[in-house]
């Protein structure tokens, strides 16, 4: 793991970042409680405790950047900017979701946000963002596309075919491993074999680095070096080390089965709020400010969401073609 | 795979030593059957992601405490590689069952199952053996939007050299998962996922000589062609019609490929009256091949058209008002009885 | 991808200069379709393997003279990714092309056209466009073998979300990938390698405004409903049967979905007796579902049942005797017209 | 590429060795032949230049291991002792081919020689063989499997699907790659970014190495070392560097459009027979002697092949199922 020179941020950018993680944090629990609801439905994949993935890398994009997620995907989401109470309500299915209620929390979608699209299919949204990237290079844009997955992906062959593609034709795009230690019950290391992702990729001509990803700043600064980099057609590959606090999904408890409570705790002390406030002398008052803004801004999205109506029938074959 | 020696046999949830018949869910029949089946042959060996916690649906939960890790390997998530091995593990003198947890994962492990599994034998002139089997959850969860929720029917059981079985009860689940774990050539088991969690009774019995149809429901004036769900389906709006006088056959295909022409022949020409119901749309999905036997093989004998009931041609909707549109529900069977009992050219 | 600037603007073998209407074979067709198209959009790019050199049915030859390596993309054999690079460049605001030689290969692109491409759109509630082109080489192609011989139509018509073609002349062809390349939801091509080579009238004309279906020779005594390849089968059995004094319809089905059911019922209610010609076997094949369409729409006027004539349902054999076996002849189809012609219930 | 300490060879060893790549170089002639004259059908892809790669694999293993191949497998079958005859009866689709003609030259297998058979979807052997090894470990057999695939192979994600579960269950197989330059018309270097497929496979835990595949005594000597390792559970890849003297298949030139006249010449002057020759000091007899024995071989296998009844309509429908 690289350790990186930690950038100097000034009290704004991280109070901001400060903010939008603790959005994500508030949204998730809502979303969770929203399921034990009956609001929310089939399943649902929070990242409590990614946090910092997600608003690192993101929040170093321009808006014309674009992102494609992965089943874990709220946190991107509202790092890319979609409104809370638009993601809320196509969680609960309602028509103002951003997907109206079609997709749901495995394919929100947000385009005017450059929120490309949700693909629950593991690994799916990787070639999808290489294609992005393609696409932006054709059209002479020198915006980047940034795909987001899981260490349960990196066993995909499709990554390493994209992989080759963007180191070949020199894509404008970030490969961003959420690296969390288990896909559902299996550990990295049943799953992985080899010196990991990081190392796999420079094999395919993409540089990577591997870094901590429960530290905001350091997402941030690898990010920014990364985009930068991708931009001039130097594809780039980072993982991110951090942990999900809760259960893989809706049902499957914080541990018990396949990791135990002391793991949990060990890695809850790195909390990414906890890790930024301190790194950056936030100090309580604000954090706590900045709290209770995001708690207002969630209640808000859930009163939001559960006032929009359902999707009428009609809306059920509307949208397959155009 | 680790090289620990299993642990010391414990039973799985599901059953061993229960009483017989006992009651189990379709999950647990599954399980239950793999269970007996590896107990009598050590080639057996599960391949899937997170087959040993029995993730997500209980279908193979407790065997790796019976069986080892050896046998009950979790697999990355690589679906290609992991139906290719499968392929070549069978080729290779083991009998590998392959897990899918959701259907739209399959279509990663498409091509080594299509192109290797169903082909080997006939593409050697008859040397190779393959004897696959790989389990595919289908159908709707409820909400689990449009990845998560397709059917495969159709396009499995039109590929040569592939047994597709679609079992609708406990019993099925496991007679179907016995016998294709005695086959020589690959079988796919398509597993209804609203299916998982029924219970029905359960005989844990030999090895069943065949897989073919079965008549869930005798009845003179109408036959229902169905399989897997559709069966619990028909079942109610046989219930409802029987109310006014109606007596509905419903005739489970239990096996897709090869079909049951003449269980199907035996009872449409009987009824005179067919309806043919599948989640899949019409066009190009399975209602349409039921529709085409029951055609052929009794329109002679049709009192009316032979009907079709399917899915609507839509990617699954998240929004469970709008999802509970898209399956056909035992008021719409029981509406497209009536149509045809009413029926007069 | 290079940055090479295109040459100078020369024109494809297929074409460019040569007087209107002209002819050129069916692979020309594409490649002139191609290159008209691109003309006209700047953002089409093609994405395949030996896509420059045109290799191996020409369809896209002398393309990288005139249009530049940035715009002709060799890929390198990885079918998941460049679909799926398909679909992403189609959601990032260009139009590509993608080619996959034969239908076999396209297992390996499946999930990434299906679970992506022709979903995105609907799961995104109607926000994303996937203008994405797919053309894919189906059919046999002379003992090519089981893995190089596939027909996908009926499970590809059958995704809610892609538009499935079937062209059966060079104009059709010329005509399918003009209409396409202005979509702006995914497209696929199926492309019949019997085809390639065969030569037909061409006019390079504008875009037409839809692609539904084809009388390619009006009769009045019985319909064959059939698409690609089928078309030139099916005109063959009815030149054999005129000269018996049988005066046999030919509608071929340019667009498989879409299904242009309207001028199926038209067919077949004027003619009353229905053959549905395809290359897979009737069951879970293609055959099944036009026939469910005969017959729903004709029910009341049909003076036989619908007959259906498919393929063997075997992995494609590759000595020359053997597959001649496997797929519908013209005579084949001539007998099925008399037995059609002779009924009486 | 490693540089390997030549092994000694004796002087039979090498006698045999050029023996069977005399035999497949006048088969693939004959194959050849029989395309242009209309007995073999479809297509034929020929490796002429490649035989060291086959034979100097395949002839360290034991009977009782086996091989899996690809599109241009003719080598592969008649290394691990295919009977000639029986293949090109297989070319030619008759009764006595291997495969009962309905296989061909894509599909031949003989599983009683080991030979399990040959894919054409490239990269799918892969997988197969992976799988096959699986077997072997469970059966508790110490055998190994090898999957042969070209450099074309090396972009298709299956293989580090493969090579992942290959290291992580520690399988007895071997991954082996014929760089022959080319995917038909596309040269390596426009489709592979990187360090080259050895360095992409220790990525992924698997020893590998880069060898000189025009000398059949250099792969030989490599093949033992790996066969002893995936027997102990090391599984391995190697990559052979070789050329196809000829075009990609039946038509294609074997010069002019991707590749020049200059490059073919410089590689035939590397022709695998004439390097085993000089090493070993076989001598112009003895080449010609072990030549027109390989030659009166292949002639009583064409004609047995063309004596070989065609299969008749019955066998159509057997063997789909048992
Ligand atoms: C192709 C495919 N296979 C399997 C699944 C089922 N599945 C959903 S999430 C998941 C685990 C993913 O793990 P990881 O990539 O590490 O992401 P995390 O859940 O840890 O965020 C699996 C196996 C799927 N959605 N897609
Ligand atoms: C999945 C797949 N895609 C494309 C093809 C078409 N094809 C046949 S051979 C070939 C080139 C293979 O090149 P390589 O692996 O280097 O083997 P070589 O022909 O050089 O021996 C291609 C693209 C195929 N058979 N399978
Ligand atoms: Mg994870
Ligand atoms: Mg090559």
């Amino acid at each position: 793991m690289t350790t990186p020179t930690r950038p100097a941020v000034d009290r704004r950018t991280a109070a901001a970042m400060y903010g939008t993680m603790a959005l994500i944090r508030r949204f998730e629990q809502a979303a969770y409680r929203g399921y034990e609801q009956g609001e929310v439905h089939g399943t649902v994949h929070v990242g409590i405790g990614q946090e910092a993935v997600a608003v690192g890398m993101i929040g170093a994009l321009r808006e014309t950047d674009s992102v494609l997620s992965h089943h874990r995907g709220h946190a991107h989401a509202l790092a890319k900017g979609v409104p809370p109470e638009r993601l809320m309500a196509e969680l609960y299915g309602r028509s103002d979701g951003v997907s109206r209620g079609k997709g749901g929390s495995m394919h929100a979608t947000d385009l005017r946000r450059g929120f490309l699209g949700t693909m629950a299919i593991v690994g799916s949204s990787i070639p999808v963002a290489t294609g992005v990237a393609l696409a932006n290079k054709v059209r002479g844009r020198d915006d980047v596309c940034v795909a987001f997955f899981g260490d349960g992906a990196v066993n995909q062959g499709v990554l390493y075919e994209s992989l080759n593609l963007a180191a070949l034709w020199r894509l404008p795009v970030i490969f961003v491993c959420e690296n969390n230690s288990y896909a559902i019950t299996t550990a990295v290391g049943d799953a992985t074999a080899g010196p990991g992702v990081a190392a796999r990729a420079e094999a395919f001509g993409v540089q990577a680095e591997t870094i901590d990803g429960q530290d905001v700043l350091a997402v941030r600064e690898a990010a920014e070096r990364m985009i930068e980099g991708a931009r001039a057609g130097r594809p780039a590959l980072v993982e991110c080390l951090t942990y999900r606090f809760m259960g893989h999904s809706r049902g499957d408890p914080a541990h018990g089965v396949y990791r135990d409570k002391e793991e949990v705790e060990l890695w809850q002390r790195r909390d990414p709020l906890r890790v930024l406030a301190e790194h950056a002398g936030l100090g309580d008052d604000l954090a706590a400010e900045l709290t209770a803004e995001a708690r207002e801004r969630v209640r808000a999205a859930v009163e939001f969401a559960g006032r929009s109506p359902v999707p009428g029938p009609a809306a059920l074959m509307e949208d397959i073609v155009k | 795979m680790t090289t620990t020696t299993p642990a010391a046999a414990t039973a799985p949830d599901a059953a061993p030593g229960a009483a017989q018949p006992a009651t189990a869910t379709f999950a647990a029949a599954l399980c239950a059957a793999q269970h007996d089946a590896m107990r009598l042959d050590e080639t057996i060996v599960l391949l899937g992601q997170d087959v040993r916690a029995g993730f997500p649906f209980g279908a193979t939960k407790g065997l790796v405490d019976v069986f080892g890790p050896d046998r009950v390997v979790n697999t990355p998530i690589s679906e290609a590689a992991t139906m290719g091995c499968g392929v070549g593990a069978a080729l290779g003198g083991i009998r590998p069952v392959v897990e899918v947890d959701f259907a739209g994962f399959l279509l990663l492990g498409l091509d080594q199952l299509v192109n290797n599994g169903a082909k080997l034998r006939y593409m050697s002139g008859g040397q190779a053996s393959v004897p696959l089997v790989v389990r595919v959850g289908q159908g709707p969860l409820g909400s689990f939007a449009a990845q998560h929720s397709q059917t495969q029917h159709a396009y499995l059981a039109g590929i040569p050299g592939l047994t597709v079985l679609a079992p609708a009860t406990a019993q099925q689940a496991y007679d179907a998962m016995r016998w294709a774990l005695v086959q020589d050539d690959p079988v796919v088991l398509l597993e209804d996922m609203r299916l998982y969690r029924r219970g029905g009774p359960l005989t844990r019995g030999p090895v069943p000589g065949s897989v073919t149809s079965t008549v869930h429901r005798p009845g003179t004036d109408l036959t229902i062609l169905t399989f897997g769900h559709g069966v619990v389906t028909a079942l109610q709006a046989a219930q409802e019609v029987a109310a006014r006088g109606i007596d509905v056959e419903v005739l489970g295909l239990d096996s897709l490929n090869p079909l049951d022409v003449a269980g199907v022949a035996r009872s449409v020409r009987r009824t005179g009256r067919v309806l043919c119901l599948a989640d899949d749309p019409p066009l190009f999905g399975t209602a349409a091949t039921l529709s085409l036997v029951a055609t052929t093989e009794a329109h002679d004998v049709l009192r009316a058209p032979v009907l079709s009931l399917g899915g609507r041609a839509v990617p699954t909707p998240y929004t469970p008002g709008l999802e509970a549109l898209v399956y056909p529900t035992p008021g719409a069977a029981a509406e497209a009885i009536t149509t045809l009992m009413k029926w007069t050219d």
